[in-house]
């Protein structure tokens, strides 16, 4: 949403990461080449339609995409505040173990299915707290517990109660606690509101947005609906084909959409307001990732295609048209031969 | 087969005649009771729809907007006489119609067909799309006569839909198509009947938002083509405005606004359909600096418990309008700054009862735009202790008790 | 509670079936079963029997099929399962007193130790998929295939073979008299070593499977991937995250495996001569003592809904959603 | 036994779940048409094979014995040779004759037992999946109480006390008391299947009751039926061989369990004949397994999530073979002969070199 907090110190790169799922001939190429930063206090937005790849990024970057999936490329340079940055994809399991959660932590899509169905809310609140600081003690996790529930505003009596007793809004708003429990740096949430009603959307996001304002971590925020996402981030990214199509800051994306893709997008969303007119969304189907098109993935849906978007893959890049402009307003990147980098 | 004779048929009536209506539809789900409960308590309902009355008209789009669990898919299942209803009436060109299986509800269905939310649930993953479109073409007696009859019927059903070839697609599994090609095959299925109204129960949420705008663009298409009077539940109140000529917006079970789309979006006048309004994603909304974020909602908006709905409006323990009367007793339909299509059960409306109806009704001229007009609904929906089941046990918890029960 | 209750009244019902279904038995077969066990046996049942005989199976022309029904359930109600008339005049009742605790402490043992084990090893297995321990999976196909009589021949001839004097036969050594004393007991946990650890071993690999089976798949839900990100450690998120739920269908499946592992133990009974109840199953079947079977089949029976019982109040205290309204 | 199968059948049923679009893993299996696609399984193809094996043998086995299976001879209580591969009794009847020849008893009980109860299982577990309401509830206390007593002990007092014998009646028995487990594994699928959307989709088509459950319901539940009749037919093989080992009369001569049966009653063990029943186990342990292997090949079918993932061999950034786990992702060094990972899946890439033109 405000672009107050945009700094420019990065708190997470992903470099060049390439994730398979399956190892050898049967494998598919699920994200390729992806290179993305995350600044410090942002909310960095990304899009794109199932298949995309954008939900595999992101556990793709924290490792924990589940089988089949394997990481065959690539780095996820994480910079710790004051220390030596380290690449995540390189830690050892105890490494890993350690630095998960506590730099950075994730909210799923289906809290539903998020939060163990057999211990409480407190139990689960408490154990997290409990790895990362063993010398912490019981009542201070309890009393750290209740502090979170109440951050998320939930009442700290819901501790004793199991995840089957809260509705779907109270259990995202407990995971997105949970999240927050080790005041991590980045905060990965993928989808986090899809399963919920409007309503119970805009009021969590809110909330979301407030405690970022409040905590300073940064934000990477996963969704197919790029209207929400215009409204919440700082920098929107768009993935196609299982690689970013377009990246630029939320607003810019939003005014003038330089990737055929993103401009579809953003047409595939009726307006509220203002002048009723004909969509098209966009013709034909995601593509497969088994049998990717060649040159730009996007060019068999794409009503711009011209000969060069067949054969040969543009690469994200500054577009040279849009340059000029770029460097007083922010940077922005596009892999589309319509707008070749300079 | 059919596709031809809607020509040789009898002159068509006009557009905008009724063909479905709906009047005063209840549905109340029983809650299995177990053991000692039997005894003591009364029998438990789960009011999922009271007293709903719509019209579906020929040539025209009607949507029914509301959140999770506010009946909305109830409606449509009722209107398909899937199930049976527990009051109210539902006509069919004026006749009333009760069917309950058997060959009553062919030809009832073969009138009013539905569209399932999940393409990829809605197909048997057995059969192939050639068995899925021959049998609705066979059960509705649209099968012609012969192979070769059957075989041109199934073309052009594709093809109306925009599946073409069609031969590419006909001896496909479900699986081996994607979730736009599966709905329109799930579309498809529903012409076989040659129906006169379509229900479309929330046909595109489960669709990528690329291909989303297509699926309704063919419905659209067809139904000007095909005269169709579709009723289309959603829970995108802004798709609802693309897609649909009239809208109304359900809540908790109940209907709490109707009119023209263009009115019901633009100048909602019940709190609820304000709020809904305020709460869509909205790229044009900027959120200034001034809104006031940190009023933290203890409650969420969560909407009441059907098996004991408030008394009243349903929509008062999160309203912030509510008057005495909103708490004990229910609001009719009432007209909305003199407009006869534009309806709001909100006792903001009444002569009588809304003090608030100036100020209201000032509001709803100018639309839910403006940054303060946004920051009213952040911090309303229950900051105060007014709905009783959040703060027992989430109403999602009473369902699970009544679905718990049944096993 | 209300869970607790609907399960006491399910298994009273099958206590009840089981029983009426043990009435009726005798009554469908067709002809006189009186006289087909007499000619079985070859005049060799006493007089007294043939009268017990006829009154057990209800053969009293005089008397409606209800009245006998009634006149059932109240000799059960006391106790009364009949006379055995292989060990005439010996009651029923009397033999299964002497039989039933051995055959309670066979299985139960049998049960909990295999369940424990089989558990614990189906978690890890099923945890560590794709390492060295998958070669678990096609072993314990295999030993589940066993049946547990027939591995208890082997080893009763292995242990005869090689010369060792290892107990194989009985429940205790046949000097001594039943009794309370250090000396009896530790002759019958010796003489029960070889029949456990074959009820064990054949048992255990079905809770392996059916946990690892579990695991694989409790594996893939959202907790697990959560508890992994939240960087717990290892273990914590084997037993408590993945290892507790994938539990609770085992524990519910219960049911069906207790009926096997008391068959099992009633076999293995016989290959060890151990003086259970399948002992005197064997007994039963051989002399074709009617009142002995039915009396052995009404006792497992009882046994089994008693197993499920605790089975289900296990369940209730392992899974928070069956026990919501307190 | 049919524990394991039947607990995998019971707790696979979730995952006949509603397919997830927003799934991001490609299924590659889904291109391939369903039908014996289980058999693509190593293990169900190995046990399949050992069954054709069986059934071949239960049908030529009485015709190619080598000797009549109760012919006595002077070879007393012989150890395996070249003319008795598995020996002989006391009285010199040959063993490997009696245990070919019982494999049809073998086999014919449990097919008979497998259809009965798949049969009933099928009738009872569907009609209370799919009809609800009170009769739902009768049939389903019904199977409960079928799940728990214990069907070994009536069936064996219910074949011990009939005045005529035989694998016709002993199947029957056995099929009539061991149905419940699939009925209740059917029901549980039927209740999921029916909320799906496709039955109700079939029923707004106008489809009839009865051609809903057979055309769209049973269809998806086949793969459940095939393994409630194998659970079935493992449990049946037992419950014979054991009512022939325990001595229950009215069997067929030889089948494997009266082999142990002679072998236990005539002291064969103490006389050090392990030739006598050696064989018969071991024809029961695999038999058995060969049934539940085919058994794993379908609950595998029905439940990717058994599935073996990926190949092996690859190796991960650590150099030490991957390990597909939860929750740590392997990170997995391109095979180094290839020039770029995934070069191959992109018909043709252009490299950064073009691009910078």
């Amino acid at each position: 949403m405000s672009s107050k907090v945009s700094g420019k110190e990065p708190v997470l790169e992903i470099q060049n990461l390439c994730v398979d799922y399956g190892l050898g001939k049967e494998s598919v190429q699920a994200v390729r080449d992806v290179s993305l930063t995350l600044h410090r206090g942002e909310v960095l937005g990304l899009a794109g339609e199932s298949g995309s790849g954008k939900s595999t990024l992101a556990y793709g970057l924290t490792r924990l995409l589940p089988p089949p999936g394997v990481i065959t490329g690539g780095k996820v340079i994480y910079h710790q505040p004051g220390g030596d940055p380290v690449d995540v994809l390189r830690l050892s399991d105890a490494g890993l173990r350690q630095f998960r959660w506590a730099e950075t932590s994730i909210v799923f899509q289906g809290a539903m299915n998020s939060l163990n169905p057999v211990h409480t809310v407190a139990s689960q609140l408490m154990d997290v707290i409990a790895a990362h600081e063993p010398k912490m003690s019981k009542s201070a996790r309890l009393a750290r517990a209740k502090e979170l529930l109440k951050l998320v505003g939930i009442s700290p009596d819901r501790l004793g109660s199991y995840p089957h007793q809260l509705s779907g809004g109270m259990r995202q708003r407990v995971m997105i606690g949970m999240a927050l429990a080790l005041e991590p740096q980045v905060v990965i949430m993928d989808e986090p509101t899809t399963a919920l009603d409007v309503v119970m959307q805009r009021q969590i996001l809110r909330q979301l947005v407030d405690l970022r304002e409040r905590l300073g971590f940064s934000v990477l925020f996963i969704t197919h609906d790029l209207s929400l996402l215009v409204e919440f981030s700082d920098r929107i990214a768009i993935m196609y084909g299982g690689r970013i199509v377009e990246e630029a800051p939320a607003a810019k994306l939003y005014k003038d959409p330089l990737h055929p893709y993103s401009h579809g997008l953003l047409n595939a969303f009726p307006p509220l307001r203002g002048e009723r007119r004909e969509l098209s969304g966009i013709p034909g189907s995601p593509p497969d990732l088994r049998s990717m098109p060649t040159g730009c993935a996007f060019h068999p849906r794409c009503p711009k295609a011209f000969d060069p978007c067949r054969t040969d893959l543009p690469l994200l890049a500054a577009p040279a048209d849009r340059t000029e402009e770029d460097r007083t307003g922010g940077e922005r990147t596009v892999a589309c031969w319509l707008h070749p980098g300079a | 087969m059919t596709l031809t004779h809607t020509s040789d048929q009898p002159p068509a009536p006009p557009d905008n005649d009724t063909v479905l209506e709906a009047d005063g539809l209840t549905k109340h789900f029983a809650v299995r009771r177990v053991g000692r409960q039997a005894m003591t308590r009364a029998p438990r309902v789960v009011h999922a729809v009271d007293d709903v009355t719509l019209t579906l008209r020929r040539g025209r789009v009607t949507a029914l907007v509301g959140e999770s669990g506010s009946g909305k898919s109830t409606v449509a299942r009722l209107l398909a006489q899937l199930y049976p209803r527990t009051g109210g009436d539902i006509r069919l060109h004026g006749t009333s119609v009760t069917v309950r299986g058997g060959r009553r509800f062919r030809a009832y269905n073969r009138k009013v067909q539905m569209i399932f939310q999940d393409p990829f649930a809605s197909l048997n993953p057995v059969h192939t799309i050639r068995y899925h479109l021959s049998r609705a073409l066979r059960i509705h007696g649209h099968g012609g006569n012969g192979a070769a009859e059957l075989q041109q019927a199934l073309e052009e059903l594709l093809e109306r839909v925009q599946l073409t070839p069609a031969t590419r697609y006909l001896d496909k599994f479900p699986h081996e198509l994607s979730g736009g090609q599966r709905q329109r095959v799930a579309i498809a299925r529903a012409l076989a009947a040659d129906p006169e109204a379509l229900l479309a129960d929330e046909p595109v949420s489960m669709l990528d938002v690329s291909i989303r705008l297509g699926v309704l663009n063919l419905l659209r298409d067809l139904k000007e083509r095909l005269h169709l009077a579709i009723l289309y539940i959603t829970h995108d109140i802004a798709s609802a405005r693309y897609f649909a000529d009239d809208t109304l917006v359900m809540y908790a079970g109940r209907m709490v606004e109707g009119g023209d789309s263009e009115t019901v979006t633009q100048n909602p006048a019940h709190p609820y359909t304000q709020l809904l309004i305020s709460s869509a994603p909205d790229p044009d909304r900027i959120v200034g600096e001034g809104t006031p974020d940190d009023t933290v909602d203890a409650s969420g908006g969560e909407p009441p418990s059907l098996i004991d709905p408030p008394a009243g409006c349903r929509f008062n323990p999160r309203c912030p309008h509510a008057m005495d009367i909103c708490r004990t007793e229910l609001p009719p339909r009432l007209p909305v700054d003199g407009n006869p299509d534009h309806w709001a059960s909100c006792w903001l409306f009444d002569a009588e009862h809304g003090p608030a109806k100036a100020e209201s009704a000032a509001k709803a001229e100018t639309p839910a735009e403006t940054p303060s007009e946004v920051s009213e609904y952040s911090n309303f929906p229950g900051s105060d202790p007014p709905d009783p089941h959040e703060t027992r046990s989430g109403s999602e918890s009473d369902q699970g008790s009544a679905e718990g029960g049944a096993r | 509670m209300k869970y607790f209750l609907q399960r006491l009244a399910f298994y009273l019902f099958t206590a009840w079936a089981a029983i009426t279904i043990n009435f009726f038995i005798p009554r469908l077969i067709p002809g006189d079963p009186v006289m087909a066990l007499i000619n079985k046996n070859r005049g060799q049942i006493d007089s007294h029997a043939i009268a017990s005989l006829y009154i057990l199976f209800g053969l009293n022309k005089h008397q409606s099929l209800w009245d006998q029904y009634t006149a059932y359930l109240a000799k059960l109600a006391h106790g009364d399962l009949g006379i055995s008339f292989s060990n005439f005049p010996t009651p029923v009742s009397t033999i299964l007193a002497n039989a039933l605790p051995w055959t309670i402490c066979l299985a139960g043992a049998a049960t909990i130790i295999s369940f424990a084990l089989g558990t614990f090893l189906g978690v890890l297995s099923g945890w560590l998929r794709g390492s060295r321990l998958d070669f678990v999976l096609p072993v314990t196909t295999f030993i589940s295939s066993i049946p547990a009589f027939w591995l208890g021949l082997l080893t009763v001839a292995t242990v005869i073979a090689v010369g060792s004097t290892f107990p194989v036969s009985g429940g205790y050594d046949p000097g001594l008299i039943p009794h309370a004393d250090t000396t009896f007991i530790g002759s019958a946990i010796e003489h029960s070593w070889l029949p456990l650890g074959m009820l064990v071993i054949t048992t255990m690999s079905g809770w392996i499977l059916s946990m690892r089976n579990m695991m694989v798949t409790v594996g893939s839900e959202d907790y697990i991937t959560v508890a992994q990100a939240k960087g717990l450690s290892d273990r914590r998120v084997m037993f408590s995250y993945a290892a507790r739920n994938a539990l609770l269908p085992n524990v519910s499946g219960f049911s069906l495996a207790i009926g096997q592992i008391l068959g099992s133990t009633v076999l293995v009974e016989i290959v060890f001569n151990y003086p259970g109840i399948g002992y005197e199953m064997l007994q039963a079947v051989g002399s074709t003592d009617y009142p002995l079977m039915q009396g052995v089949f009404l006792c497992i029976t009882l046994a089994v809904l008693v197993a499920n019982l605790l089975a289900d109040i296990a369940y209730l205290i392992l899974d928070p959603r069956t026990r919501k309204e307190g | 036994m049919a524990t394991a199968a039947s607990n995998t059948a019971l707790t696979s049923g979730g995952s006949v779940t509603p397919h997830d679009p927003e799934a991001t893993a490609p299924d590659s299996t889904r291109s391939r048409r369903r039908h014996l696609r289980f058999l693509s399984s190593p293990k169900a193809a190995v046990g399949a094979g050992l069954l054709l094996f069986f059934t071949i043998l239960a049908i030529v086995g009485p015709y190619i014995t080598p000797y009549d299976p109760s012919a006595r001879s002077n070879d007393l209580l012989q150890a395996p040779s070249w003319h008795h591969w598995f020996g002989t009794t006391h009285l010199g009847q040959d063993i490997f004759s009696q245990v070919v020849d019982g494999t049809r008893s073998v086999m014919y009980v449990g097919f008979l037992a497998g259809l009965v109860a798949s049969a009933l299982a099928v009738l009872i577990g569907v009609t209370s999946g799919y009809l609800g309401g009170f009769a739902s509830d009768l049939l389903s206390a019904l199977t409960n109480v079928f799940l728990v007593i214990p069907a070994l002990l009536l069936i064996i007092i219910i074949t011990s006390s009939l005045p005529t014998g035989g694998e016709t009646v002993v199947g029957l028995v056995i099929g009539f008391t061991s149905w419940a487990w699939g009925a209740r594994v059917l029901r549980a699928q039927t209740l999921s299947l029916r909320r799906r959307d496709f039955i109700e989709a079939a029923r707004a088509t106008g489809e009839s009751t009865w051609r809903i459950i057979a055309f769209e319901l049973l269809p998806n539940l086949s793969a459940v039926i095939i393994s409630g009749f194998i659970g079935t037919m493992i449990y049946a093989v037992m419950s014979e061989i054991i009512l022939a080992f325990i001595g229950v009369p009215g069997l067929a001569d030889w089948n494997w369990g009266t082999v142990l049966y002679w072998a236990q009653s005539q002291q064969a063990l103490a006389q050090g004949a392990w030739w006598w029943f050696v064989p018969a186990g071991l024809a029961i342990a695999i038999l058995g397994t060969s049934l539940s292997l085919v058994n794993f090949g379908i609950d595998e079918f029905v439940n990717p999530r058994l599935r073996n993932n990926g190949e092996r061999g690859a190796k991960g950034a650590d150099g030490r073979p991957v390990r597909m786990r939860v929750g740590f992702t392997p990170v997995v060094i391109p095979i180094p002969d290839e020039p770029e990972a995934g070069t191959g899946v992109i018909g043709s890439t252009s490299t950064s070199e073009d691009v910078a033109q």
